[in-house]
C-alpha cells in the first residue's frame, strides 16, 4: 500500500458514499482540508461522528454529504449557532438529518471503547437528563460487585477516522502534540486512517518517549496539506483564526450566502490553497 | 466608579465565588471570564481546566473556543479528551463546575438542547457537550445566566443536565454525593437554593435593582430570602482587571483575522 | 498539609496498619525507598497491590509486613521465583498470605476504573483461564448492545499508592517519564499519594506540554530520596541494577540468608543511602 | 557450523517464524530472543512491543525485564501500561503472541500459576501476567518451551492461558476469532495444531533428534505428521547473530552490578 499520498488519492481511495467518517480534533487541528476534499468529491449518505460537528460539519451538512450526525455539542464555539446544522435538523435542508446525541464524556468513552476493542462503555453519565430519553443508544449495565446502574453506550467503529497532525516521518509514523483531543482514539477504532500532515520529517527520533504517536502500521494514508488545520489550528505551526469562526456565523446564517463561499472557497479551491488561508507561504 | 453593566456585575460576582483552592472545570463565555478574573484578583492559586485538556491554565487572553492555542501553552499539562473526561471529571478531581444554558427551571435543572419538542425542534440548541456530567461530578456547580422570564422558566422543554432534579433530596436519592448548584449569578441578583426544598431562593440583589424587576424576569413565583442583602458593587480593580482582559482578549481576537 | 517532607514523616502520617497499599512502577520507577521506610516503621496487615510484586513485595512480605497480595505476575523478572512470595504462599512464612490474582490486563483496567471514579472495569479477558474459577472477583457483565458476556473486575481504591518520579517541583507538582506504567492511575486512585524524588526543582514549565503529570493537588506528600528507585531505575538518571536482581534470587531463597541481608541493607540504613547504592554521589 | 545447543535451534527456528510486518508482542527470555534475532537478520521492520508499553523498541542487548531502560530508550513511543493492554493489545492492534509456561497439553493451552492444588500449591509460579489477554488478542501466538515430560503433559494442574481450549472449534465457539497458537517450538521439535482437531501434532525433527526421543519427552502420545520435515540447521549468520546478542547482553547486565 501507497502510505504516503495526495489528500485526493486517500479520500478517492477510502471514503465511499454511506460510510461512517470520524474527522476528530478537539477545537486543535481539525482537517478542515480533507473534509473540503469530501465535499468536492461529492460524497452522499454519510454518517458524520464528531463530538463537536464545528463549522467542517456545518459545511458537509450543508452540503448535503450527511443523512446522520453524531455528536455531542453542536455549536460554534464562543459565537453561537452551527446555522447549516440547524437549518439541517429544524428544516430539513438540504436533505433531512437523523442525529445521535450523546454527553462529551459518552461519546470520548466510545471512541475509547472503539479503540480498547470493547463493544461498549460504561460511565457514571446521564444522570438525571433526558438525553437517555431520545437516545436508544443510551443503555445501562448493573455493576456485579456493587449493584451500581451505570450508564452504558455502543464503542464508536467508524469506517474511516481522519485527523490531522503536525508531522509524519517518510515511513508513516504520525506525531500529535498539545491539545491532543479524541485522534488517537479515533484512529485506534477506525478501519481505515486517513491522517492530513503539516509537514513530512525524515524521522521522528526526536520526540518525548510520551508523546502521542501513531505507529505507521495504524495509518492507511498520510497526505501533507500544510495549513490543512485552518480555520482550526496547529500548535507550533499557526494559530486559530478565531476571526473567521466569528464571521463564518454571518456566512452561514444564509443559505445563499452560504452556498456562494462554499463554491468560491471550497469548491473552486484545491488543497494547496490551505498554506496560504492559514498564514503561511505555501 | 459605579459605572458598570449588567453583564460585568454578573461576571465580578460569581468569580467572588471561586476560592483560591479550587479546582475548577471552566466553560467558554461567561464562567471563563469569571474564573479567569478570579485568578487575576482574589484567587491566584486556582486551578483553572477546560474541558480541552489543558489542566492549571493562565491564559493572557479569554479563549473564543474551549481548545484555542493559548490554554495549551499556558498550562501546566494537556490531557486526552477520554482521561480529561474519565480520570478528571469523572474520577471526582473537579471541586467547581460552571454552567450555563437557554432554560433553567426552579431547582437548577438545565436545558441546552433543543426549543420546542425534541424531533422536532422549533430552536436547535447546542446540546449538552460535558455538561451533563460536569453538573453530576463536580464538588459544587455555579450557574450563570442572564435573566429572563424566557429562561427562567416554569419548565423546561428538555432537560439536558440535573440541578436538583424535583427537589429535595432527589440528588442524594440517585445516589450523588456532589452538591449540584449552590448559587446562581444572573445580571439582576444572586439565588441560591434552599436547604430543604432546594427551590432557588434570591438571596441577593444588585444594587438599584427592585424584586419587581426580579420577579417580571422570573417564569416561575419568585422567592426571596428573609435576609436579602445587596451585592457589593464591583471594586475598582474587578472592573479595571475584567475590563483590561476583555480589551486584550478582542484585540487579540480580532488580529488573528 | 506540608506537602514536602521527609521520607519516615510521609510514611509515618500516610501508612497505617492494615492500610491497603499500592507501591507502583512497572519495572521503571519502584519506590524501593518507601518499601524500606515501611518495612522498619513495622506496618503490619497490609494489603498490598501490585502488577509484578517484584523485589520490593517478596521484602515486605518476607518481613511480615503483608496479609494479602493483589498481584498479577509474581516473578523475579527475567531471574525465576520471588522466594519470600512463594514461602509465603506454600509454606506460611513468616505468616499466611492471602492472594487476589488477576491478569495483567485485568488489573491494568482495575486502575485505570479506580482513577476514572467507576465502581469497576470491563474486559474481554480471562476467556478459558481459570483464573476465574479461584478468583471470586471476577465476575461479568453483558454488553447491552451486542449480547456479549465481558469480564468484570472491581476498580482499585488504595488507601496509599506511592510512586517514585524524576521530578518535582516547589508547589509539589510531579513529572514522571520514560515508562510510565500505571503510576498516574494508581495515584488517582488512591485516597493518599506519596511520591518519592529524584529531584526538587523550581518549576515544571519546560516540560513537554502532554509528559505524564500530576498536579500538586493530586499529591498528599513529596519525599527528595535520590536513588531512591534502586535496584529498580530512573529513566535519565541511573540504570536498572539487573546484577542485583540476578544476586537477588540467592540471597533470598534461604531464610536466614534473606533475613541478614535486610539486617544489613534495610533494618540499619536510612533513605539517604539510596543515593550511593544507585551509584550516584550522595 | 552445526555446532550449536538445543537451546540456541529452539531460538533460532522461532525466530523464523516472525514476519517483516508482523507487530509482536514479546515475552522476557527465549521469546525476546528470537524476536530481536528476527529484527536483527531477515525481518528488520518487524515492531517489537513489551507490555511495559514500549512499541517499536530495538535493543542493542536483551532486556532481563520487561521494561529496561534500553527499551524505552531505543522505542519509537512509550505508552502507559493501561493504554498497552486496552487499545494495542484488546484493541487487536498485536499480530503475533510470544508465550511460554511450566506445563502445556497437547492443546496448547499453558499453565503459568501453580504445581499441585491451588489453594495449596507444590510449587507457586509466577502467575499469568499478560498471558491469558496475549492468548485470546493477538492474531496468532507461537509458543517456546524446552520439553520434557514434566512440562508436556496429559493434562495441566491450571489453565492460565487459553490454547485450543478442547480441540476443535472451541475456541470459535468461545466467539474468538484470533488463530491461537499456531506453532510450538522445543529444543526438539516444532509441532503444530492439526486442522481439525487442534491437537498438537510434530511437523519437524530437529536434527539428529529421533521421534523416539519426542516421544519420550512428551506427556501424551506424541503424534507425527505424515510429511514429517527436518528442521533446517541453524546458519552460520543466525547463530552469530545469536551469539552476538547474547554476549552483549551477558556483558551489559554484567557490568551493572
Amino acid at each position: 500500500m501507497i502510505r504516503h499520498t495526495d489528500l485526493a488519492s486517500a479520500i478517492e481511495a477510502n471514503v465511499a458514499d454511506g460510510d461512517t467518517l470520524a474527522l476528530e480534533g478537539f477545537t486543535h487541528l481539525i482537517p478542515f482540508a480533507a473534509g473540503h476534499e469530501i465535499i468536492r468529491q461529492g460524497r452522499r449518505r454519510l454518517t458524520l461522528i464528531r463530538m463537536t460537528p464545528d463549522l467542517i460539519y456545518d459545511q458537509m451538512i450543508g452540503m448535503g454529504c450527511a443523512d446522520k450526525l453524531v455528536f455531542s455539542w453542536g455549536g460554534n464555539p464562543g459565537v453561537g449557532s452551527l446555522h447549516r446544522f440547524r437549518d439541517a435538523v429544524e428544516n430539513r435542508w438540504p436533505t433531512p438529518l437523523d442525529v445521535e446525541e450523546h454527553s462529551h464524556a459518552a461519546l470520548a468513552n466510545a471512541y475509547d471503547a472503539g479503540a480498547a476493542g470493547l463493544p461498549c462503555a460504561i460511565l457514571r453519565g446521564y444522570l438525571g437528563s433526558d438525553l437517555a430519553k431520545v437516545n436508544g443508544n443510551i443503555r445501562s449495565v448493573t455493576c456485579p460487585f456493587t449493584g451500581e446502574v451505570l450508564s452504558a453506550v455502543p464503542a464508536l467503529r467508524p469506517d474511516v477516522a481522519i485527523v490531522h497532525a503536525q508531522r509524519a516521518d517518510r515511513e508513516g509514523n504520525v506525531l500529535i502534540e498539545g491539545i491532543v483531543g479524541v485522534q488517537k482514539e479515533a484512529v485506534l477504532a477506525a478501519k481505515r486512517a486517513i491522517v492530513t500532515v503539516e509537514e513530512v520529517v525524515d524521522d521522528l527520533t526526536d520526540v518525548h518517549p510520551n508523546a502521542t504517536f501513531l505507529p505507521f502500521w495504524t495509518v492507511t494514508a498520510i497526505a501533507l496539506v500544510p495549513g490543512g488545520a485552518h480555520p482550526s489550528y496547529a500548535h507550533g505551526y499557526y494559530s486559530r483564526d478565531n476571526a473567521h469562526y466569528k464571521a463564518w456565523d454571518a456566512i452561514s446564517r444564509d443559505r445563499d450566502s452560504f452556498l456562494a463561499w462554499m463554491k468560491d472557497n471550497v469548491l473552486s479551491k484545491r488543497p494547496e490553497d490551505f498554506a496560504t488561508q492559514a498564514g503561511r507561504a505555501a | 466608579m459605579t459605572d458598570y453593566t449588567a453583564s460585568e456585575i454578573m461576571t465580578v460576582v460569581a468569580a467572588r465565588a471561586l476560592r483560591d483552592d479550587d479546582v475548577c472545570f471552566v466553560g467558554i463565555g461567561a464562567p471563563s471570564g469569571a474564573a479567569n478574573l478570579a485568578r487575576l484578583t482574589h484567587a491566584p492559586n486556582v486551578t483553572l481546566i477546560y474541558e480541552s485538556g489543558t489542566i492549571g491554565t493562565r491564559p493572557n487572553v479569554l479563549p473564543l473556543s474551549i481548545g484555542d492555542g493559548e490554554l495549551c501553552e499556558t498550562a501546566r499539562t494537556t490531557v486526552s479528551v477520554p482521561e480529561m473526561f474519565r480520570y478528571w471529571l469523572q474520577g471526582g478531581r473537579i471541586t467547581l463546575g460552571f454552567l450555563g444554558g437557554a432554560q433553567i427551571d426552579r431547582f437548577g435543572n438545565l436545558n441546552t438542547t433543543v426549543i420546542g419538542d425534541y424531533d422536532r425542534p422549533k430552536v436547535r440548541l447546542p446540546g449538552g457537550g460535558g455538561a451533563p456530567e460536569i453538573a453530576t461530578h463536580c464538588g459544587r456547580v455555579l450557574i450563570i445566566m442572564a435573566q429572563s422570564e424566557r429562561s427562567f422558566v416554569e419548565r423546561l422543554d428538555f432537560v439536558t443536565s440535573l440541578g436538583h432534579g424535583e427537589g429535595g433530596e432527589h440528588r442524594r436519592q440517585m445516589g450523588l454525593h456532589t452538591q449540584g448548584p449552590t448559587q446562581v449569578f444572573t445580571d439582576l441578583c444572586v439565588m441560591e437554593p434552599d436547604p430543604e426544598s432546594r427551590e432557588l431562593v434570591v438571596t441577593a440583589l444588585h444594587p438599584g435593582v427592585t424584586r419587581e424587576a426580579v420577579t417580571e424576569r422570573t417564569g416561575w413565583p419568585a422567592r426571596f430570602a428573609e435576609a436579602l442583602s445587596e451585592t457589593p458593587a464591583p471594586s475598582a480593580h474587578e472592573l479595571a482587571t475584567l475590563r483590561d482582559l476583555q480589551e486584550r482578549t478582542r484585540r487579540a481576537h480580532g488580529e488573528a483575522a
